[in-house]
């Protein structure tokens, strides 16, 4: 394999920072809908923007020693190698050194970070948070990766832009929303759950147990998890929009795509309460895993 | 009560001292100008709703007067706060959480008394368990006048805050900082000589550069005789098991 | 020196006797680590001459069967792994740790030393009795190695000893029903003889050899004896007994399921009524022993016993690996052998650090040790990502081959039940290192310091392995290579970073230089971006108002994912457990029986009962 | 010299003995374990001879065999006759009111285990037998301690109840052949293949089972060894045990090869080691456990016997091989852990020696390789692989259970020893007896040399003269000549 190193370092550069607009403009998105459901006004323009802006301009920052900080970087520096691995129109050199297998588990990279920096502040609250978000993760990864195995046994392969050239090849019908309808709605309820939004949304829970994981995470450090959300965000989009949505063919048609993937879950998280943990688990692994299972089974009957 | 001292750490107070505006180059009066323009757009909210003021606040913040429109929201902790809003009176037991919570949020931090009871007591002037100016104890940006104030007045209230932080004049936090003192004086005469917070606010005042000539002074002296006994960090043990049986 | 197999057994045993003299000394533990490193050294320049075996001088004649051994590229590999993991450990106990961490140094050199040679032994076997025989002596050293603390690890190492004795005993009927039928008892004339036989004669030999064999690697349902009897070892014991002992296990499933019997010949051995193959029922088995096991760790409470639940775990993906045949599957299962015995070893190495420091392992006595043995932390965290199976270290590397060999295969069900078994996986290890290290430091811990350069050392040095190997996965595939090709399947191609595969590429070059990379712009951005922070005090807390102080406990480590048991607590059935329990309980019965048969007074009635039985029963 | 001395030697000191004594008290003490030695020499000195020129045929008095009466100087008598002295001469029991009747009874003994090693004749071996059963019950009682006069009378009963069936079945044998030699019944087997024929063998297993520890005529064991001084359990269970198994031996390979009465034998070789190895498991201290793991040993040397071939006969010889090397070893160094397993916690440390040998003297019974031990249950189930057709799994598979308790209960004992507990108070006994010490050394250097020994056994089995060779010669033949000195077959 040929190493493109001019082309390689711009994707570095330019892909995070797309990624990270377009988070911003999705967690915008977000509380506009909220807003609007409630019959509010919402938030300007600007504001997920502005908030990061002013967590990071902050005079005082409290630290809970280097774990805290590192766990930071390593959270933010996960998010970033995720968004390189993301197969976008344009840009998709590193794409091929992995696969889906890969982005999955990179996936689980900032989180780690994060629990271990939640766990360096040596708050149970933020403990508790961790533990019901590790808990959520077993929960709706379980449907999660049998739509992977699907998907990976429909297109004959894990590579990311693969799945997206056999997909396009075939114009709408190839899309895995139409080909694997059953898998589609399993991953979609998963999504909901791996964004943590309601009725799955049991690791912040403010009213419960002080929003969790952010408890002791002031300036910078609150700063630096909005900015994991957007890339959050537009990660779990992309992820979704590549396996089911036949992936972007440009950038018009891509952005649609994935604005419509982030806002179902943004929409439904408002008309539900919050599950309890146990709830939780045991939802997701009758339901959407049921579904999953069915969708696979129709997968490789064919 | 054990006579051990444990001294706080305090820098040089020169070193300590924020440099004058004089003192700063262009690119950081650039970046703090941008600073606090954020900082006035976005404010997260902390309510200490002990009193009876919180009813208005809902109306404040849901779809009758949105407050998200001018980039407020609700925080949870102190720790992601902006805004301590008091709603109400403080008893002399909840106005030691007032100060902790205070304390634990990071700056620049605003207060705002809501109500006449922050302000002199209100109707609980007779009161011997409640304290009568909040502002004795810690630094207050804003009252918001009235038994109760109406949602508008609370809105008319934050815009006002937000006016001032954009204009770079809501620095009473700063005061906290530079007259620990005085401030520690009051809450020792409320609470007593051995009162103490697990925050190490002469710390931050030197780390950050926020001391002032009344920083330190006679009552930041019997923190020191006091530390001990809450911060075992850094305490040998068999000290500590000392200092556990004598209290 | 030449180096040959002989040299090898010399100096493994050379050094048993060593310490058995030598093993007080308080440089007994640099010896022997001298003597691991030499022994490692021959076997890295036994390489070139594994391709035709590298052969022993020894023999001997016993009732007409010769006992000669040696080594081939299987053998060699976990050899080296073995060799690997005793040099560790040796250097783990060499220091401090040898005068002060255990009741007797001498117990645990002399036991160590006996695990190699007997290891070594075993690996080297060229025919079923040399291999029983070396079996045994795994068997024993081993015991010999887990009940030196004594205490509570003595009730372990004797459940394990009935479990371990009842498999050799199968083992044993298997290798002797072979002798009979066969004639032979060399690899190479049973793997001639086997494809002859029965299904009867091949179902009843699968059915001993692997329950012998799957004892020694806990497989399911025999996997109750292990975590205690590992978890209860001693520090550097139980990372040597964790990292490699059960994998012996391995070894010999490996002989009898690839090597005698033949993946092919596996699929056509149905089931009867059900229909499945009999390559199928094993993989569903060892994808049991992936997830059950896991989930037990999940709920432990001592650090040790968690770790020693994984290790159960772990060794399923090694046998699910290579029982999908394919080479990228083989690869992935062989090189999980290393792997898993890098990061393991690292585990109960840090583990042993604790207790040596803290006194104790209990998960819910523990906590923000990471002030104090920062060092110790950065070795558990490593292994722990390991352990995982996350990006960047080499847990991953060999997960994903297992994965993708299963995905390529066309069986995504095992595939999603061994991704099960990871996140669960993910799950108990956070618990662990949350409850260990990080969180609020006890006022009793406040004193400790970070272990002697003898104990962080070979912590630090594995973890680096860890780490490198997982950049580098090529380095670690040179050696499963070996192993692979002497197995018999064809190499995997594969480069330094990882592999290309028609489905779906792997490099880790590229995923680990892409989130350093990453780390370093995360890093920029926030270390830049905002003022500098400032460390405050642990009781410097949310606690909505409370005022915290060094009376509080304010660590949340007992119940961990308490939600999640609430689920699914109710679902560990304990029928292996009862079972157990059963079978001691009518042992007991029919010893009291027994016991009464010899007390009665009437003997002579006895006496004329069996004439008169014995007349009826032969007339 | 003449083996025939073997026998006659001891006898005649035994009688001597009571007259001697009157001439000097102190004759009492030195009289029998020199005579012992004496008789040791001698028969080492036979043994190598038989070493040189091959086994000899003896005929006492000057008739010729059918008539007279046959002595067999081969490897396997001359053996047993060996280690009988040896193991009575190292195993001279201390604790006895009168050392010179115990002596007596120990010459008797011995006389008469070297006639039954030796006898070629039914008859012989029945005489001999009783007379070694009686000296038995002797020194089951020679302690004078009231219990174990209780368990000698036990043993006493049973023993003369299965003496008694042995002769029933001896008189059935003479009555079908007319002949009691068994060089001769070997040429007969078809005479015996009969319901009487069998019938026989059946009551002379029961019969002399009874000394062999078969089940389930060995309930006098725990009682005994329990009871007697450990060295007179260490000498029963070690040698006098396998003289009853030597009898079967002889009487199997000679005469009842391939006999359905052996079916019996191996059902009660299985019950034995199944019962005995529970038993064991259930007991509560320590001699009883020796006492019924013994019992366990002997049902597994049971069962080789009646699979009977060479595989069957060499397992079962070097089972009894190890038998007798191991258990007087444990029984001496358990002789320093009297009472209940329970009181053994942590005594291990304080006779590290002891406890680490005793270990390892339980691993050979549990058979672990290299150990002897494991090369006689490798070869038992060699030739129940090879031997049994129907039930082989059921069989190998009652053992092996019965092996996995038999390694349980040792370790519990060993996790006793070694485990934690008060600190062991100072005994007479040191943690390693000297003599224990000597069963040891024999017992590793068997270790070591086992291909050796397992190639002299061999030559042992072809000594005692299959049957079938015996069927193809038509007149009696010279039992020397149909060997040659090396042992291989004609």
């Amino acid at each position: 394999m040929d190493f493109d190193w001019q082309h390689m370092l711009i994707e570095l550069l330019v892909m995070p920072t797309l990624a990270f607009v377009v988070g911003l403009v999705m967690v915008l998105m977000a509380r506009r809908l909220r807003a609007r459901i409630e019959r509010r006004v919402g938030p300007p323009f600007w504001q997920p923007l502005w908030d990061i802006l002013k967590l990071y301009s902050k005079r005082t920052q409290v630290s809970h020693g280097h774990m805290h900080e590192i766990s930071i970087i390593v959270l933010l520096g996960g998010m970033i190698a995720m968004e390189v691995f993301l197969p976008v129109p344009g840009f998709d050199t590193f794409a091929h050194h992995g696969d889906a297998l890969t982005l999955i588990y990179l996936m689980m990279v900032p989180t780690l970070g994060m629990a271990l920096g939640v766990s360096a502040c040596a708050n149970p609250n933020g403990s508790i948070g961790i533990a019901r978000a590790l808990t959520a993760m077993l929960a709706y990864d379980v449907p999660f990766i049998i739509t992977v195995a699907g998907a990976a046994m429909l297109y004959g392969t894990t590579s990311l832009p693969e799945i997206i050239a056999i997909q396009q090849q075939q114009g709408l019908e190839g899309w895995g929303a139409v080909q694997m309808p059953l898998l589609a709605l399993a991953a979609l309820i998963s999504m909901q759950a791996m964004l943590g939004k309601e009725p799955f949304e049991i690791y912040v829970a403010p009213a419960e147990i002080a929003t969790g994981p952010m408890t002791e995470m002031s300036g910078k450090f609150l700063g630096s998890m909005f900015i994991m959300q957007c890339f959050q965000l537009y990660t779990v989009s992309v992820l979704y929009t590549t396996l089911f949505l036949g992936g972007g063919e440009n950038w018009a048609t891509f952005l649609i795509k994935i604005f419509v993937v982030v806002a179902i879950p943004m929409t439904l998280t408002n008309i539900f309460p919050r599950y309890k943990t146990e709830a939780v688990v045991a939802w997701l692994w009758k339901w959407p895993t049921a579904i999953a299972l069915v969708g696979l089974f129709v997968v490789m009957m064919r | 009560m054990n006579q051990q001292n444990f001294p706080v750490q305090v820098a040089p107070l020169e070193s300590c001292r924020e440099p004058g505006p004089e003192e700063r180059s262009m690119l950081r009066k650039v970046l703090d100008r941008v600073g606090q323009y954020c900082q006035s757009r976005s404010l997260f909210v902390l309510h200490y709703c002990t009193g009876c003021g919180a009813i208005e606040l809902p109306p404040s913040m849901t779809s009758r007067f949105d407050l998200e429109r001018v980039g407020m929201q609700p925080m949870v902790t102190p720790r992601q706060a902006d805004i301590l809003l008091i709603t109400g009176y403080l008893s002399v037991k909840t106005l030691k959480r007032v100060i902790l919570t205070y304390e634990q949020m990071q700056s620049p931090k605003y207060v705002m008394g809501f109500g006449s009871c922050t302000i002199n007591g209100g109707m609980y002037w007779n009161s011997y368990a409640t304290v009568k100016r909040l502002g004795d104890y810690i630094p207050v940006d804003t009252y918001i006048a009235g038994c109760m104030p109406r949602p508008e007045a609370i809105q008319q209230g934050f815009l006002d805050l937000i006016e001032r932080i954009d204009g770079g004049r809501a620095v009473a936090w700063k005061d906290y900082y530079r007259n620990y003192d005085r401030y520690l004086g009051h809450q020792q005469h409320l609470f007593g000589r051995d009162w103490l917070t697990p925050t190490d606010v002469v710390g931050e005042a030197a780390h950050y550069r926020l001391a002032g000539d009344g920083t330190l002074g006679p009552h930041t002296a019997l923190l020191d005789q006091y530390a001990g006994y809450h911060q075992a960090w850094g305490v040998p043990r068999e000290q500590y098991a000392e200092l556990e049986a004598s209290s | 020196m030449i180096p040959s197999l002989d040299l090898l057994l010399a100096l493994a045993f050379g050094n048993l006797g060593l310490m058995l003299l030598a093993g007080r000394n308080p440089t007994a533990g640099l010896l022997s680590m001298i003597l691991y490193a030499l022994q490692g050294w021959v076997l890295v320049m036994l390489m070139p001459a594994l391709a035709e075996g590298a052969a022993s001088g020894l023999a001997f004649q016993v009732f007409g069967w010769s006992l000669s051994w040696e080594l081939n590229g299987l053998g060699w590999f976990f050899a080296i792994i073995t060799v690997g993991a005793a040099f560790f450990s040796a250097w783990f106990a060499a220091g401090a740790w040898g005068v002060q961490g255990t009741r007797s140094p001498w117990a645990f050199h002399v036991t160590l030393a006996a695990n190699v040679a007997a290891m070594l032994l075993l690996l080297a076997s060229r025919d079923l009795l040399t291999l029983f025989i070396g079996w045994e002596l795994v068997t024993w050293a081993g015991y010999a190695m887990m009940i030196q603390s004594g205490g509570p690890a003595t009730r372990a190492a004797y459940k394990y000893l009935i479990y371990g004795v009842a498999g050799g005993l199968a083992v044993l009927a298997a290798v002797v029903l072979i002798q009979v039928q066969a004639g032979g008892l060399g690899f190479a004339a049973v793997a001639a003889w086997m494809p002859g036989i029965s299904t009867g004669m091949l179902w009843a030999l699968m059915l001993l050899l692997g329950v012998g064999f799957g004892i020694k690697m806990a497989f399911l349902p025999f996997h109750r004896w292990q975590a205690e009897a590992y978890g209860e070892s001693p520090g550097p014991a139980a990372a040597f007994l964790g990292a490699i002992s059960s994998r012996m296990g391995l070894f010999g499933l490996l002989i009898l399921l690839v090597h005698f019997i033949g993946l092919a010949r596996l699929d056509e051995l149905l089931l009867p009524l059900i229909g499945l193959d009999a390559r199928i029922l094993w993989m569903w088995l060892s994808a049991l022993t992936i997830i059950i096991p896991t989930f037990i760790a999940l709920k432990q409470n001592d650090a040790r016993m968690l770790l020693a639940w994984h290790g159960i775990g772990q060794g399923g993906y090694m046998l699910l690996g290579v029982l999908v045949g394919s080479e990228l599957g083989v690869a992935g299962g062989l090189l999980h052998v290393f792997n898993y015995a890098t990061y393991q070893a690292v585990l109960f190495l840090v583990m042993g650090a604790v207790v040596y420091r803290t006194g104790t392992a209990h998960l819910d006595r523990l906590g923000g040790l990471i002030t104090r043995m920062p060092l110790s932390y950065v070795a558990m965290l490593f292994a722990i990502i390991g352990l995982a199976g996350l990006p960047p270290m080499n847990g991953f590397v060999s997960k994903w081959m297992v994965y993708k060999a299963l995905l390529d295969e066309g069986l995504p069900l095992l595939f999603v039940a061994a991704v099960i078994g990871t996140l669960g996986t993910i799950l108990s290890v956070f618990k662990l290192i949350h409850n260990v290290f990080l969180g609020q430091l006890r006022v009793e811990h406040e004193q400790i310091r970070e272990v002697p350069f003898s104990m962080w050392g070979p912590m630090i040095a594995l973890s680096l392995i860890v780490f490198i190997t997982g950049y580098m996965p090529g380095l670690a595939l040179d050696l499963v290579m070996v192993a692979q090709t002497s197995l018999g399947f064809a190499a995997l191609d594969y480069h330094l970073g990882g592999f290309v595969t028609d489905t779906g590429n792997l490099n880790m070059l590229a995923v680990v230089s892409v989130l350093l990379l990453g780390m370093g712009i995360g890093a920029g951005i926030f270390l830049l971006g905002g003022n500098k922070s400032k460390r405050v005090h642990q009781l410097d807390n949310y606690a909505g108002g409370h005022f915290l102080t060094t009376e509080v406990r304010y660590h949340y480590s007992h119940h961990f994912y308490a939600g999640l048991l609430r689920l699914i607590g109710p679902w560990y059935i304990t029928l292996i457990k009862r079972l157990e329990g059963g079978i001691a309980a009518l042992t007991d019965t029919l010893a009291a029986g027994s016991d009464g048969l010899y007390r009665t007074a009437y003997t002579p009635i006895l006496m004329l009962a069996a004439t008169v039985l014995g007349l009826a029963l032969v007339l | 010299m003449n083996p025939e001395i073997l026998i006659a030697l001891p006898l005649l000191a035994a009688f001597l003995l009571p007259a001697a004594r009157r001439i000097d008290a102190s004759v009492g003490i030195w009289w029998g374990p020199l005579v012992v030695l004496a008789n040791l020499v001698i028969a080492a000195m036979a043994w190598w001879k038989v070493q040189l020129i091959g086994p000899q045929s003896i005929a006492l008095g000057g008739f010729a065999a059918p008539l007279g009466i046959e002595l067999r100087a081969d490897h396997l008598g001359l053996s047993a006759a060996v280690l009988l002295n040896l193991a009575v001469l190292l195993l001279w029991p201390r604790e006895t009111p009168d050392k010179a009747r115990v002596s007596t009874i120990l010459l008797v003994l011995t006389g008469a285990g070297c006639g039954l090693a030796m006898s070629a004749d039914l008859f012989n071996l029945y005489v001999f037998f009783e007379l070694v059963a009686v000296a038995t019950y002797g020194l089951a009682a020679a302690n004078g301690k009231g219990e174990a006069l209780i368990a000698s009378l036990r043993y006493l009963i049973l023993g003369a109840l299965g003496s008694a069936l042995a002769l029933l079945g001896i008189a059935l044998v003479y009555a079908k052949t007319g002949t009691l030699n068994l060089t001769e019944l070997g040429g007969m087997s078809e005479a015996l293949s009969g319901p009487a024929g069998i019938g026989a063998l059946v009551l002379m297993v029961v019969g002399f089972g009874v000394k062999a520890e078969l089940f389930p005529l060995n309930n006098w064991v725990p009682e005994v060894y329990a009871h007697t001084e450990s060295r007179v359990s260490a000498l029963m269970a070690g040698i006098i045990s396998k003289l009853g198994i030597l009898v079967l031996l002889r009487l199997i390979a000679e005469v009842f090869g391939g006999s359905p009465g052996l079916e019996f034998l191996l059902w009660v070789g299985v019950l034995g080691v199944v019962t005995g190895e529970l038993a064991a498991y259930g007991a509560k201290d320590m001699r009883r456990v020796l006492a019924y793991s013994s019992i366990g040993q002997m049902g597994l040397v049971a069962v080789a016997l009646a699979l009977g071939g060479e595989t069957g006969f060499i397992a079962a010889l070097i089972l009894m091989l190890n038998h007798l090397l191991v258990k007087p070893a444990l029984f001496l160094i358990a002789d320093a852990w009297p009472g209940s397993l329970k009181a053994l916690a942590g005594k291990g440390r304080a006779r590290p020696l002891g406890a680490v040998l005793f270990v390892l003297l339980a691993l050979s019974l549990i058979g672990v390789p290299p150990l002897p031990g494991f090369w006689g249950k490798y070869l038992l189930l060699d030739a129940i692989f090879t031997n049994v057709t129907e039930g082989a799994g059921l069989l190998v598979g009652l053992i092996l259970a019965a092996t996995v308790v038999e390694a349980a209960y040792f370790f519990r004992i060993a996790a006793r020893l070694f485990g934690s507990g008060e600190a062991a108070e100072e005994s007479k006994i040191p943690g390693l007896p000297a003599v224990a010490a000597l069963f040891v050394i024999a017992f590793l250097a068997l270790s070591v040399q086992t291909g050796r020994v397992g190639d002299y056994l061999k030559e042992v089995v072809h000594g005692l003269q299959p049957q079938e060779l015996r069927m193809a010669q038509s007149d009696f033949p010279d039992p020397a000549a149909s060997v040659n000195g090396k042992g291989e077959r004609l």
